[in-house]
């Protein structure tokens, strides 16, 4: 397969992705809308708002490092994206991710945040930096159950290869993570919540407290790239979280279905619940997620795990 | 040839007649006065000349034209002839030092001081145990007298007090001396023999070393020698402290073949416990001249011991110990004593007046690194010496209370040296202009060290130019220093090239290439940044210079000796390159602390390594080498504490911060990998021969605890080069727990890590440093978007902490990936866990440090600031060129890397054009470099396009509660950056470790201060402590 | 040309920022705004249908109508229908709802918040107060007429206008926008001398640029 | 209290140590072999009749050197503690009956003194007590008469020249004869003569004379001038 | 049976250890001198006893004892050639210990020891 062939793929399975990301914040706003009881807007709401932000004649700009961080940020979430296999067995799919394994996708999250942060800070407004602050502390407090869970699936899968990882899962759903190695599975799922930063752990933007945090002064095309990529970057993430916990996709219909469910979950429990404060939120993932993640490779270290 | 014997026959004629001879005028009775003083010590060198380089035959000089037991007999032998050299030497001198003193006094201080000289010959010679009573009697009663030289109230006190101390000292002696001849029927020495005192004899021989080792000031009975060190005039303490010392102690050592083994175990014993306590209670002492009395005393006890426990050694290392405990105290002890008599200042804070001369502070520098036993004084060997016979004698008690006295004279010696140098002394009285006899007698007292130390290192352990080329070089920079800065950096950088390329043939492996590379190429580059320096910038590169070729010495040294000698000349330069920043006092006293502990550790555990077998370089055969395991343990914490592990690592930000900025990056990016080489040599010799304990299990958890301890307290910091050096810890602690693995895959990564963080580390601080030039400011809140100002370390800054933080694509992700993938196949997987951790939290520190200097709001007093000047962005520039190439092509180093590991080890990794494989995974750092400028390009096009009218505006236009900002000072956000983060850490932010040190600091000196307290200052309670002493020595010999 | 020339025609291209002391004015940005022109008919017909349909409304109280748009986010009125949502800064909202009557403390806030929001963007004002100053038309301290000072798109009267009514009034506004009668910024930029005297009339103290970028 | 106690407990505690030495001592019975070759020697090799001052000039001259260093140290200490501080005195004057009669003492104890230390070879005594005899004679003077001006210059001389004699005949002997102090640079002469006994009669004349000396300059300084 | 030079180590050591007394309890700085002077008189007394020899004289060879048996009749001369020496060396101690006092008095114009104690610890 060329080189060019692989690129045509890529720009295909990053356009899918996107408007699925896109199409699942419409579809999240018309739920929370339902759950409060209102009407809420279109599901197709998020491709007008971008087109809105697109479409302002006139942006301001605070440097050369505030316009790359958006820049930044949406080449962080497409790199995510590109270096994970999204669908099992799937050419058009497999995306780039002969380049590196697991370790490249989760550092690879950092590159567009760090990027995103540094352009925040540009901006020379003190709720940037502020929410900036929230957001890494929170990231490093989620990253424990979630890096405890990573290893657990490689110490299980004897792997770090996302594709074996998931070919490990085929064949039925009790070969999935999930089952096989549910504590792991369960420490993840909680650091999504952080991930994802809905409530309770929507700290970083927090528009009450400090209006929306970082992009407070990303404007027109600047925030359009932001808006693109929350889309795109949500599909990565669910993508990653389906291969490694809940047996990867054949098609993407099976795609569509497991990730929808993922986002849900985080969904739901940010409908339910307030905001935590920022020290309870990393308090929160430092004791029994980050526990549930060391008893995962316990379990599967010494007592041989499922499989 | 002239006999010894003159030298009593002169003296006393002179003393005798110099009455008579003043009365025709001081000038004269001075010129007989010096002449005889210099005959003494040409004729003493003479025969020392005889007896080293011809060989001579002991003499023995009969009196009366008969031989003994019938006549006093003396006896001039090499050991004696070395003893008098010194003892002459430092009368002569001393009296030079006193030269105005003796101008202006009465001529009996002349006479007073001549047969103090002489009786100390006498004492030394004679053999007759009465007529050593005698000649200390003269010793005596001329001391008294010259105490009073000076005649303050104090002075007289303490003279009295001394005399009563002595005096009861010499009953004991006379006692003791005529009970021997009771028992014995002889008074002389050659025909008195061990066996000769069985029962009650031993009282007799008790009474009789009771007295001289009474004489030698042990622990407690010896508060009289306090007083009189610090009352009496330095010029006679000097005398006091070194003259009258070494005479007793060497009639103490003609003793020590009659003593049975408990008496020798008891005086060991008392003589270190002297040695511990000593040192302890001076840490308390602010008084200058007291606290070189606690020395003093000290080191005398440690002389005692070295005596006693050396028994057993083969006799030239005995005499290497034993003399170079002796040179040691002797010539530092004067020489300390002649600078408190220029300076002039009681307290040790007043000293700070040495700095407005540079040839006194040298002179203050050198008489304390010798004092503090670091080389090439002779203190030095004696000490390396000393601690192998202990182990191998198994003295470990004694080790402990040496090494740990040791440790307590370094830190207050140290503190004095850092407060000199460091303290303000405008407040205080210039020094008044010292008269050249002073100056001079001292300075030929640092020359002596300097000569006695390359006599031992050419004669007695033949090293090449090689091993003495750190301390040369120093020196000879330190002769050319008039030379401006420029002109030096760039002979400096030649000199650097030069070594490199004389040591690149002698790199053996890649292994020490590796590490050569780092160490030199490293060090070349860096130096880019000093070029920066006005002026003279007097000692720098002479400290610079000395610290690059001990690295570089390190790989080639071939014996534990030479390694341990490169590693300390590392401490010294480094030590004193960080004492230059501004505020470096306590800094610069961490590091030196904890340094030599960590040398005290090193020392123990090569003192407990078998004999090497192979000539090649130690890094190489110690392969071969099957280290016990305490030898293991104590190595690994000796050399964790230069890497700054968890626990140990306290001097660290401290040092890292208040260096001056662009030494701070020598300590991090280079300094700190010595300490991984040492680790990694003692991990290289566990790999064949495994320890019984798991050893490098802990040493793991010890690495990557230390890699997040180091990455919270980094996000907690304020000051951008303390933040830094917590990051180089954190770096540091991933580097030794991949070591600690001990795997292929394990070393791979964490020597690759450890380049890396060279680089970046290097680049980071020259940045930091440049922008410190133009801020004048360390504080992260007080900069602030300094991008648009300095664009070019903006861009440094950047690159580095991607590579530091381990974003993929840079090759600082290499790194990462190497280090987990080894974890988990190891089956660390707790470690890799708080490893994940801590990589996430250095996001956090390094946001801090990117965001508070370079984006936010940029204050107003920076609003003209320039870039950084071209010296600080080169280097930066080099480096980061080597960051982008590996990051594109990290295979260049993998590849070599590899290659070193599996020597060790069989191969885990396989490199598969590109790509990197592993059992685990894989990863094409070339490939996702290409797919990152790519999947960066898209974005940006689009952004171009799509961006509409792009206003670029100022600081001030923000979105700010539709009000404006007051100030830059207001908007910006930096301080406390992280409080959310440390509240919710509660107690685990808090720096335990660092209370536990304070702790332990306050509580050793809270015993010294209490232990202290039996000196109350009255002269009964001294003679008390004597006899109750001499009482309890009697009980615990159990003599009966 | 020689410089002098050019220099001078330089500082006429520059805001004065007269109002602002000498030491802060490095902090502000100096640039006059300028006209930024529709692009071609159909592809801003596109961008405006899709810009009605997605307005950003600052979220400002600047008055006390803003009471009434509160109920406005309820369930019962439910403004996420129409694609109305708050957003928290100005730099990313298109509609300005300026809530009511406006004293001259607060003018200066409205103003500066117009400033900062970016083009195409839209005002609507509510109550009658801003349309001939309502009950307050005699005060020292409010202003009159909003539209001396910033250009209004839509006024709504009422004092104060019920959600019904605000609802009917952004109604308004889209189909303005579609119609691509919203120039509001343009008029602005346009008449820039006009409004910034109007401004500084009514504003004694005038400390920040003439133009809050 | 404690102080006094820990006082007893060292004092009894010293005494302990005294103890098996006063318990094992028993007296000799026969002269130790040193002692018994200083008797031989002194009688067949030195010509003296007084075992004890041969021993103390000639086989432990070096000790008796020391010794006369010491007092002479001991002159110059107290010459440097106490010189140049002195303050005025009232003295009564004496009455004429005890300077009459010192006066007349004086001359004889000198005489004696002489005696004693130029017999040291011969009979019990020597340099050391001759010295002190001459020297107690200058201390009646002292306090018995008010207007005693002791010459400090002759007192000087007196007391280098001869320290310094002492010093040049014991070099003299390493010299003309066997060693550093050997009496043998003048004839032995016969036993029990006054000019016996090689330079013992001068050494100890000499030492007389300086010890006198000395020990009159040290009163002369404590007794104030 | 206790003999003579018993009897008089015996003294010695009860002077010596009188003398060591004295100078450990006695306040007054010339108290103190003659406490040493007195343990000084002790270790003379011991010394003098040690070459006692029962029964026999002097050791000077004049008519009471005969040149040729002199090894039998004389006691041991070295004790009496040392405590000569001792007590000189006493007295020269003893001299310079009263100068200090008379100078220390004269600064101070203080005899007890009690007084001197500023220079501690």
């Amino acid at each position: 397969m060329s080189i060019w062939t692989k690129v045509l793929y890529a720009v295909v399975s990053v356009s899918v992705a996107t408007v699925y990301g896109l199409t699942l914040g419409g579809i999240v706003r018309k739920l929370y809308a339902r759950v409060h009881g209102r009407f809420g807007p279109p599901v197709w709401q998020p491709f007008l708002d971008i087109i809105q932000t697109y479409s302002r004649r006139v942006a301001v700009s605070h440097g050369n490092m505030f316009f790359l961080g958006p820049v930044l940020r949406l080449a962080g979430g497409l790199g995510t994206y590109l270096f994970i296999p999204v669908i099992f067995g799937s050419a058009l799919f497999s995306n780039f991710s002969m380049a590196g394994d697991l370790l490249l996708v989760m550092y690879f999250v950092f590159f567009g945040q760090l990027g995103m942060a540094l352009g925040a800070g540009q901006g020379g407004h003190p709720y940037s930096p502020l929410g900036i602050a929230r957001g890494l502390a929170q990231m490093s407090a989620f990253e424990v159950p979630f890096s405890l869970a990573v290893i657990a699936v490689a110490i299980q899968y004897n792997s770090l290869n996302i594709t074996s990882i998931v070919a490990a899962q085929q064949g039925g759903f009790m070969h999935w993570t999930l089952f096989t190695n549910p504590l792991a599975v369960i420490a993840a799922m909680i650091s999504i919540l952080g991930m994802n930063m809905h409530a309770p752990f929507s700290i970083v933007m927090a528009p009450q407290e400090i209006p929306i945090g970082p992009p407070i002064e990303m404007n027109g095309s600047f925030l359009s790239i932001l808006q693109t990529n929350r889309g795109l970057f949500a599909a990565a993430k669910l993508v990653l979280f389906m291969n490694l916990f809940f047996g990867g996709a054949t098609n993407i219909i099976e795609m569509i279905v497991k990730t929808f469910f993922i986002y849900m979950f985080s969904v739901f429990v940010g409908a339910a619940y307030p905001r935590f404060r920022p020290e309870q939120s990393f308090r929160f993932f430092l004791k029994w997620p980050a526990f549930i993640g060391v008893l995962s490779i316990i379990y599967i270290t010494y007592l041989g795990g499922a499989s | 040839m002239v006999s010894p014997i003159y030298i009593l026959i002169l003296s006393l004629a002179a003393g005798f007649l110099l009455s008579i001879i003043d009365r025709g005028g001081r000038k004269i009775s001075l010129a007989v006065f010096y002449g005889v003083l210099a005959f003494n010590t040409a004729l003493i060198i003479d025969w020392t000349y005889r007896f080293v380089f011809l060989h001579a035959p002991t003499l023995v000089i009969n009196t009366a034209g008969f031989s003994a037991p019938v006549s006093i007999n003396l006896e001039l032998g090499m050991i004696q002839a070395f003893v008098l050299v010194f003892t002459n030497l430092t009368g002569l001198l001393a009296a030079v030092f006193l030269f105005r003193k003796f101008m202006e006094s009465k001529v009996s201080s002349l006479i007073l001081y001549l047969l103090l000289v002489m009786s100390v010959n006498g004492l030394v010679m004679t053999r007759d145990l009465f007529n050593m009573f005698v000649f200390l009697e003269i010793l005596s009663i001329s001391t008294y007298a010259l105490t009073t030289i000076t005649r303050t109230k104090t002075s007289l006190s303490a003279g009295f007090k001394y005399m009563m101390a002595g005096s009861v000292a010499s009953i004991f002696f006379l006692m003791g001396v005529v009970f021997v001849y009771h028992f014995t029927g002889n008074l002389n020495l050659d025909f008195i023999h061990a066996d000769q005192f069985a029962g009650t004899g031993l009282v007799a021989l008790f009474m009789l070393t009771m007295a001289v080792f009474i004489e030698l000031k042990p622990f407690p009975a010896n508060g009289w020698a306090l007083d009189v060190y610090q009352s009496v005039d330095s010029g006679i303490v000097s005398v006091i402290a070194v003259i009258n010392s070494a005479a007793i102690g060497f009639v103490f050592y003609r003793l020590i073949p009659l003593m049975p083994q408990s008496f020798l175990t008891v005086f060991g014993a008392a003589g270190v416990i002297t040695f511990f306590f000593s040192n302890m209670m001076g840490l308390k002492q602010k008084n200058a001249k007291r606290l070189l009395g606690y020395s003093s005393i000290g080191h005398m006890g440690l002389l005692m011991a070295s005596i006693v426990f050396t028994i057993g050694a083969p006799s030239t290392v005995r005499y290497l110990i034993i003399g170079g405990f002796f040179v040691n105290h002797l010539v530092a002890k004067a020489g300390l004593f002649w600078l408190s008599g220029i300076v002039r200042q009681e307290n040790i804070r007043g000293w700070a007046v040495l700095k407005n001369n540079r040839l006194l502070l040298v002179l203050f520098g050198v008489f304390i690194f010798a004092l503090s036993g670091f080389p090439p004084f002779a203190g030095f060997w004696a000490k390396w010496e000393f601690v192998k016979v202990l182990i191998e004698s198994r003295m470990f008690f004694v080790l402990g209370a040496v090494l740990t006295g040791s440790l307590f004279e370094l830190i207050f010696l140290f503190r004095w040296l850092t407060i000199t140098v460091k303290e303000d002394e405008t407040q205080l009285e210039k020094i008044t202009t010292p008269d050249s006899g002073s100056v001079f007698a001292t300075s030929v007292f640092a020359l002596l060290a300097t000569v006695v130390a390359a006599g031992v290192m050419k004669y007695f352990y033949n090293f090449g130019w090689v091993q003495t080329l750190p301390a040369a070089a120093a020196l000879i920079v330190y002769l050319l220093d008039f030379l401006p800065s420029k002109l030096k950096g760039f002979v400096s950088l030649g000199a650097v090239a030069a070594y490199g390329y004389y040591i690149y043939p002698l790199l053996e492996s890649n292994l020490q290439l590796f590490f050569g590379v780092i160490f030199i190429v490293g060090s070349a580059i860096n130096i880019i940044s000093t070029l920066n320096r006005k002026n003279q910038n007097r000692g720098f590169y002479g400290f610079l210079l000395m610290m690059i070729f001990s690295f570089g010495n390190l790989l080639i040294a071939s014996t534990y000796l030479e390694f341990f000698l490169s590693w300390e000349f590392m401490t010294i330069s480094s030590f004193l390159l960080i004492l230059r920043g501004q505020k470096a006092q306590r800094a610069s006293l961490l590091y030196m602390i904890f340094s030599t502990a960590g040398a005290y550790l090193l020392m123990t555990g090569f003192s407990f390594a078998p004999a090497l077998t192979s000539t090649s370089a130690l890094m190489l055969s110690i392969e071969f080498v099957k280290l016990p395991l305490i030898s293991v343990i104590v190595l690994a914490i000796g050399f964790m504490i230069k890497a700054g592990s968890v626990g140990v690592h306290i001097w660290l930000p401290e040092a890292h911060a208040e260096a001056e900025a662009d030494v701070s990056s020598f300590i991090s990016a280079i300094l700190l990998k010595a300490g991984v080489l040492g680790l990694l040599m003692v991990a290289i010799s566990c790999i064949a021969h495994a320890p019984s304990f798991p050893v490098f299990y802990w040493i793991g958890w010890i690495g990557v605890i230390t890699a997040l301890v180091g990455a919270f307290m980094a996000s907690f910091q304020e000051d951008a080069k303390r933040l830094l050096a917590y990051s180089s810890m954190s770096q540091v602690g991933y580097v030794v727990a991949a070591l600690a693995m001990i795997t292929h895959l394990g070393w791979v990564s964490a020597l690759y890590l450890a380049f890396n963080h060279m680089m970046f580390k290097s680049a980071l601080f020259i940045a930091i440093a440049g922008v410190y030039y133009r801020t004048h400011t360390r504080k992260m809140y007080e900069m602030g978007g300094l991008i648009s100002r300095m664009p070019w370390s903006y861009m440094t800054v950047l690159i580095s902490i991607i590579a530091v933080s381990g974003v993929p694509p840079l090759s600082g992700f290499g790194a990462k990936w190497l280090i987990y993938t080894a974890f988990i196949t190891k089956g660390w997987y707790l470690q890799a866990g708080v490893l994940f951790f801590a990589s996430a939290v250095s996001f956090l520190y390094l946001y801090r440090l990117i965001h508070a200097i370079f984006l936010g709001q940029l204050k107003s007093e920076h609003q003209e600031i320039k870039e950084a000047p071209a010296w600080f962005i080169i280097p930066q520039y080099i480096f980061l060129a080597g960051i982008m190439v590996l990051s594109m092509f990290p295979n260049l180093m993998i590849r070599p890397l590899n290659s070193i590991a599996m020597h060790y080890f069989n191969s885990s990794i396989s490199i598969e054009g590109l790509t990197v494989v592993s059992d685990l995974g894989y990863w094409n750092g070339n490939f996702v470099m290409h797919i990152t400028m790519a999947i960066f390009a898209v974005p940006f096009v689009v952004l171009l396009l799509l961006r509409g009218k792009t206003q670029r505006v100022k600081q001030f236009n923000i979105v700010y509660a539709a009000e404006r900002p007051e100030s830059p000072e207001t908007t910006h956000v930096a301080y406390n950056m992280y409080a959310h983060y440390r509240k919710a850490l509660g107690g685990w932010a808090s720096p335990r470790i660092e209370n536990f040190w304070n702790g332990v600091a306050e509580w050793s000196h809270t015993l010294g201060d209490f232990f202290r307290r039996v000196y109350t200052g009255n002269g009964q309670t001294y003679i008390l402590h004597i006899i109750m002493y001499i009482v309890a020595i009697y009980v615990v010999m159990g003599v009966k | 040309m020689n410089r002098k020339h050019i220099d001078e025609i330089e500082k006429q291209m520059k805001l004065a920022n007269e109002g602002l002391p000498e030491e802060e004015r490095k902090f502000f940005a100096d640039v006059i705004p300028t006209r930024v022109d529709p692009f071609n008919k159909y592809w801003e017909q596109f961008l405006n249908w899709a810009r009605s349909r997605s307005l950003w409304m600052l979220a400002f109280g600047t008055g006390c109508g803003a009471t009434e748009l509160r109920p406005l986010m309820t369930s019962r009125f439910d403004m996420a229908r129409f694609g109305i949502f708050p957003r928290p800064t100005p730099r990313q909202a298109s509609v300005f709802v300026v809530g009511g009557y406006a004293s001259i403390k607060t003018i200066k806030r409205i103003i500066r918040s117009y400033e900062q929001m970016q083009g195409p963007k839209y005002v609507i004002a509510l109550g009658s107060c801003t349309i001939n100053g309502g009950m307050y038309y005699d005060s020292y301290n409010t202003i009159n007429r909003l539209d001396y000072y910033i250009p209004v798109d839509v006024y709504i009267a009422g004092c104060m206008p019920r959600p019904e009514a605000l609802i009917a009034g952004f109604n308004r506004l889209k189909e303005k926008i579609v119609a691509g009668e919203c120039e509001g910024m343009n008029e602005y930029t346009d008449k820039f001398d006009w409004f910034k005297k109007n401004q500084k009339e009514i504003i004694k103290d005038w400390n920040m640029p003439d133009y809050n970028w | 209290m404690i102080k006094y106690l820990a006082v007893i407990v060292s004092v009894v505690g010293l005494g302990m140590i005294f103890l098996p030495i006063v318990t094992g001592f028993h007296e000799a019975e026969q002269l130790s072999p040193l002692a018994a070759q200083y008797v031989e020697g002194s009688i067949n090799d030195l010509e003296t009749q007084n075992v004890v001052t041969s021993v103390i000039v000639t086989y432990r001259g070096l000790d008796t050197l020391g010794e006369v260093t010491v007092l002479f140290l001991a002159t110059v200490g107290v010459g440097l503690l106490l010189k140049g501080t002195q303050e005025d005195r009232l003295l009564m004057p004496f009455s004429e009956l005890l300077e009459t009669t010192s006066s007349v003492l004086v001359a004889m104890i000198m005489v004696l003194g002489i005696y004693i230390f130029s017999h040291g070879h011969l009979t019990p005594g020597g340099g050391f007590q001759g010295g002190v005899v001459i020297a107690s004679g200058f201390l009646l003077l002292l306090l018995a008469s008010s207007g005693t001006k002791i010459n400090h210059l002759v007192l000087n001389l007196v007391e280098s020249v001869s320290g310094a004699a002492y010093v040049g005949i014991g070099a003299a002997g390493l010299v003309l004869a066997v060693g550093f102090l050997s009496p043998e640079i003048l004839p032995l002469g016969d036993f029990g003569r006054l000019l016996s006994a090689g330079a013992i009669p001068v050494i100890y004349s000499l030492i007389g004379l300086k010890v006198g000396s000395e020990l009159t300059s040290i009163l002369v300084t404590m007794g104030g001038e | 049976m206790i003999s003579i030079s018993m009897l008089s180590l015996i003294l010695g050591i009860a002077l010596l250890i009188t003398g060591i007394f004295a100078m450990l309890t006695r306040k007054n700085l010339i108290r103190i001198v003659i406490g040493f002077s007195i343990a000084d008189t002790g270790t003379h007394i011991i010394i003098v006893s040690l070459g006692y020899l029962r029964g026999r004289t002097a050791p000077i060879i004049d008519r009471a004892v005969n040149a040729a048996d002199a090894v039998q009749k004389v006691v041991d001369p070295i004790p009496s050639a040392l405590v000569l020496t001792a007590i000189v060396i006493g007295l020269a101690v003893t001299a310079v210990m009263l100068s200090f006092v008379v100078e220390m008095y004269r600064k101070n114009r203080s005899l007890s020891i009690d007084d001197y104690q500023e220079l501690k610890w």
